[in-house]
């Protein structure tokens, strides 16, 4: 560690390293203790901020995720309406203290580049041709992260705009899958995914069976990329199982104790 | 933005209610809200805590970095506190930078830890004049039911007494980590009560409805010696009377004994 | 004095140390040859800018301030306009020039701040509700910076704002107390505020009784802190008369002159 | 902006004419318009490269600076790209600082030279921890018409590869420049193709016509082992199903390779 | 060169030096072959991008500079917008790859003086008063640069108007003089404008005798001067028949091929 | 923003009374308004002084820091000015960062003073490549009732005749105050005039009235020697004949002698 040395600036690109042969041991266990094929333990809560329109809480691994929603509400600035159909205006935002190092709180040019393709991942699944001049506000807060943070953001986004009450063709699940210690592994959490070969994010609409979010860096060969992007897909079936149970646990006990 | 004819009919509302001694949910008025208060919930900082003072809640987060101290501090350790109204919290929060409001919220929560003396800085040097540690207070509000100011404090200072430093030891100018943790030097414990003037009347620990028909509020911090380290007027176009400030002050002794014990034992 | 020197930004916090005890000697004599409840001089004079619609210039001790006041006009940007009434838009600014290290004319932190405490210390005084929809510009230089920059800066506004013949229920005017040395004294200048253990700026409108700006930083016990603002208070209703002095020398002698 | 009505009726014709395997301007699906590469068009700069894609025009110039590394990759050089939508290339573009579409542009092309390893970065150190070279790529759009992100890519790759670096000897931590140049050191050339879907039909190096009617697009970028190092969905809020991405994979696989002939040659 | 440093920004301030002496040899020769009242090799093309409503590129020595033209269209933002007459919107935008040290993108403060002084210098040809409340938009792209850009650029943008058909009185043409190694000089390249003694750039109606731009920094007597803005507007001249034959070149051309 | 109706009119009467060597205020088309110059009006910058021409009124206040000088002149300070057009002066002028007028400005200034070589640099290098002053030159002007450039000119060379820098030595590279003053060290002293051109007609110092109407403006800095170190013309969509040009260059060399002699000995 040393004093105010003046870095430039770097966006969360992946350095592999020599160090990825240990992030597997020989009996296919990670340094978590999961298996390959295994998702990290994950906790999924609707309705937690009073004031949002519709809000939801996400653990998953280390990875703490909190999402409101605004709208749909009049559009503006103005310019941004259209006359059609509403906009989704979404920003993935993280805290100052969610990382190791302190991050400023002005977005980077990863923040802005994950607020755009989180919100093309979304709009798939929203009814936006029913609210014409108006925006939707996803504000999605990265309270901690451990790796795979844009895709829990939009697993717990889905939940916040199903909270809200915005109609939606189908719910969004993501998961990644990546290559760290040689093998294509489900879910990698951050050491996996720094010192790790590739990531491969993926968002999904279960019952329409689309791809809504696809991202990839590191080096795959083609066969690896089809295992990667399966497995992220089983992982996101999982993911969105635990998001039906967290609706109906909000839903079903509301309708018992307050309507 | 609510509009002028609802802000009016509330303000009438409230106001007699006041001048019965009651508010709208019940409550006396020096009463807070119920507090929750959680620490160590953001388990990368080396300092965290959650605050729930009724609805509003806000996390705390506290990072140690490092830096060169002020040219004419050099052997103290720096401070640095931050506030976000991040814009889930509350549909008047935008996203971008800082406005005025938050400027004002973190200002005064740095205020009240910094000239307490809370932190002992001076414990924070590593070489003179050229390496001291820097501790960032970043106070995030998660949701806004209303005295954003006592709350954050109140987590600020849960999130300071939360932290955790590593050892270590200098070699060659250069900072070598050592096995083990201590926790932050901490010499003082401040708590801020805001009083609210609604009519005549000064309440504390307002809620949201209650802000806003307020005239203006009042925040005085104490330490733990009962004495004055910070008070900040703001939050709107009105006054308080001479008489106002000492009757707050009064009650500010009493009320943040009563405070920092709820915080400082969490 | 180091070349280049990169430092952290410090936004005039207070440091106390040992020296505040040379701040006053034995026989309450303080470094300028003020006695612990006496103003520093002070001269105002209303109407010295042309094109502002309002404006004044106060000195008090070394400090200089101006103060321009425009309106009241067209709020712009209109989504700041209130329906009910006016509202104040109020910038303090620091000239590069007016402190030992040239200060980079960006706003600062304590610049917003101390924006938004002078507007709501100047708030109480003006009958908003006779305009509304529009805005009224205060804009207040700090040419030289002595301490008690925000106090100055409220009563010079006041005069900028009667003397744009805008209606006010009272005039304001601010002063600050602090303990310097161990004393409870008036009118900190800035090597007193910057060594001394408390600074208590109190903006006052006299015929209403009214504390319209209480600050404070530093420490004190509670009968510390009446003493302070009971003195500030007295240095406001000093402060009061030469207020009304320049007002009169403005309108009196112009009534002769011109009209 | 083009009006929602004329959009639709573009779209019909467009979904009408793919149903029929063509396109409007008489391409196959998986045929780019004519490319035109010309390299060194920016003597001042250390390398550059103009890129014609039917009317889409892109330079790319690379500038060799020096800095500090990473502290966690002391022994590697510095790469920075940059992509500047510049107002005179099309009527939706505006001056000021770089959008989304801007940055994600930039950080596409960045992926692609990044994690193909296309730069020796290794050979860019000149003390560990302390110097390196720092490679300054700066995309500029100069005509927008379509297919901005496979052009970038390209032109990025041929302005490398016509980069020159002076030689140097370090004497006392300082570089001393000696006479001559030598090609910056590259060790892949990642080329990346761009489908974009429209009805249930994909094609590739889209028109701006088409561009305003697809559904989405992806990116899938190759390095020269046929392997895939980077890719990106994006432009617009349709999906893909599991098997056109399939699809797309396998079709990458040629068109990367055949694409990579026409650049690297040039 | 050295890793790092930090250093105080700089806009293009001349610094002269002892090596103007050696500029131009004892026969009157320069660095690069001219004789002091030369231009250097000059290239125009008119209408190069397909996209704007009129575009030009010009080469002169190693400067090569494109010019796009938007509009008349719509004022945007709307206040800028003038009741009676267009307003032309200048951008002076110089790649980061066209300068020897890579130049950040932001605009700096020569970018923002060039852009307005251009602005002024193409708005006298313009028929301003034909399109009142629109905006006409002329984006200079300086993508190499070797000293004159500013001048070059405003023939390159007065061409890219006359491509637009936008309504003109005239074109404009600028060229510099200067003086370097003690004598006046025309078309000053990089490295004679930087050592050299002074820098007079010109810009000028050829048909209405009119001079729309004037700048110089440097240290000349009055007779210098004299003779160098008569060598610069010697120089315009020269450049005004390139500009017709660029003109000419494309409109004739195309007259034959499509209309 | 005054109408075009009222703008036009002014610019008749104007016109009319120009025709016949008149201008609105009586003055002489050359004459400049009544200059008061005060000097030394902030005690606590090194340098200062406070211009009112007419009623057009600039304070210009002159800081001297300390930096590292530009790699290219290791042995020379370095000179910075900026201007700011605060709001209170004018309601055309509005908060926050320089527009292009205030930037003009300062540059115009700015190569006035570095143009002549008004201030000796090269006596303040402290360290070769090292450390030299850095001499902040700061416009600000308070009331704006025309040229402007002209007036801020004349304060900029008011403050640095008014500069003062604290004596020192050198000690193992950092300067050591010692007793003592000297002033700031001058080899030039620049004066700038400005013309204003309305219709066919010439003149100098520019009320607020006469700039709403003119065609243009041109202003000329000249050195003690009387020659020319900066030109600058601008101020609107008019232009100069090549007359016009030597006929302001040759009235400028009497006016900016004439000028000289007021702002040098006050």
């Amino acid at each position: 560690m040393k004093a105010n040395k003046k870095k430039p600036k770097k966006e969360g690109e992946k350095m592999t390293s020599k160090k990825s042969e240990k992030l597997i041991d020989k009996k296919g266990i990670r340094l978590d203790g999961r298996k390959v094929d295994e998702l990290r333990p994950v906790k999924m809560e609707v309705g937690v901020l009073p004031n949002a329109d519709g809000s939801a809480y996400l653990e998953q691994g280390r990875n703490k995720i909190l999402v409101g929603v605004y709208g749909p509400k009049e559009a503006h600035p103005r310019h941004i309406a259209q006359q059609d159909r509403a906009v989704i205006q979404c920003r993935y935002h993280m805290a100052p203290f969610s990382v190791d190092e302190r991050k400023s709180p002005a977005p980077s040019r990863r923040d802005i580049e994950l607020s755009k393709v989180i919100r093309e991942a979304l709009e798939p699944a929203v009814f936006l041709e029913y609210y014409p001049r108006t925006s939707i506000q996803v504000y999605i807060e990265i309270l901690q992260a451990d790796g795979g943070t844009r895709c829990a953001g939009i697993t717990t986004a889905a939940l916040a705009l199903a909270d809200a009450g915005i109609p939606m063709r189908d719910l969004v699940v993501a998961c990644a899958a990546g290559k760290a210690g040689g093998k294509i592994a489900l879910d990698l959490m951050d050491t996996e995914d720094k010192v790790g070969e590739a990531d491969v994010p993926v968002a999904f609409m279960p019952n329409l069976n689309a791809v809504t979010l696809l991202q990839m860096d590191g080096n795959l060969s083609v066969d690896e990329f089809n295992t990667a992007v399966d497995m992220a897909i089983g992982g996101c079936k999982k993911l969105y199982e635990i998001q039906k149970e967290a609706l109906k646990s909000k839903y079903v006990s509301e309708g018992v104790k307050e309507e | 933005m609510t509009s002028t004819i609802v802000v009016n009919v509330k303000k009438k509302r409230i106001t007699e209610l006041l001048a019965g001694g009651k508010r709208t949910d019940g409550r006396g008025v020096n009463d807070y809200r119920e507090i929750q208060i959680e620490s160590g919930v953001i388990e990368r900082a080396e300092g965290s805590a959650r605050v729930r003072l009724g609805k509003t809640e806000i996390i705390v987060g506290v990072k140690i970095g490092t830096g060169t101290p002020f040219p004419d501090t050099p052997d103290t350790g720096v401070l640095t506190v931050n506030a976000e109204l991040v814009p889930l919290a509350s549909p008047s929060f935008e996203p971008g930078p800082p406005g005025e409001d938050a400027v004002e919220l973190a200002r005064v929560v740095d205020r009240g830890i910094r000239e307490s003396k809370a932190i002992d800085l001076e414990k924070l040097c590593v070489e003179s004049g050229k390496l001291v540690f820097v501790v960032f207070v970043d106070v995030y509000v998660l949701n806004h039911d209303g005295n954003l100011i006592d709350a954050s404090a109140m987590a600020a200072l849960a999130a300071l007494v939360n932290t955790k430093m590593f050892k270590y030891t200098v070699e060659e100018g250069e900072i070598v980590k050592k096995p083990g943790y201590t926790p932050l030097p901490m010499l003082d414990y401040p708590i801020a009560v805001t009083f609210a003037k609604i009519g005549n009347k000064l309440i504390l620990d307002t809620g949201l409805d209650e802000e806003q028909v307020m005239d203006a509020r009042l925040t005085i911090t104490m330490n733990k010696d009962g004495n004055i380290c910070a008070i900040q007027k703001g939050g709107g176009s009105g006054y308080f009377t001479r008489e106002e400030i000492s009757e707050a002050t009064k009650i500010a002794v009493e009320k943040t004994a009563e405070l920092r014990k709820v915080v400082v034992k969490s």
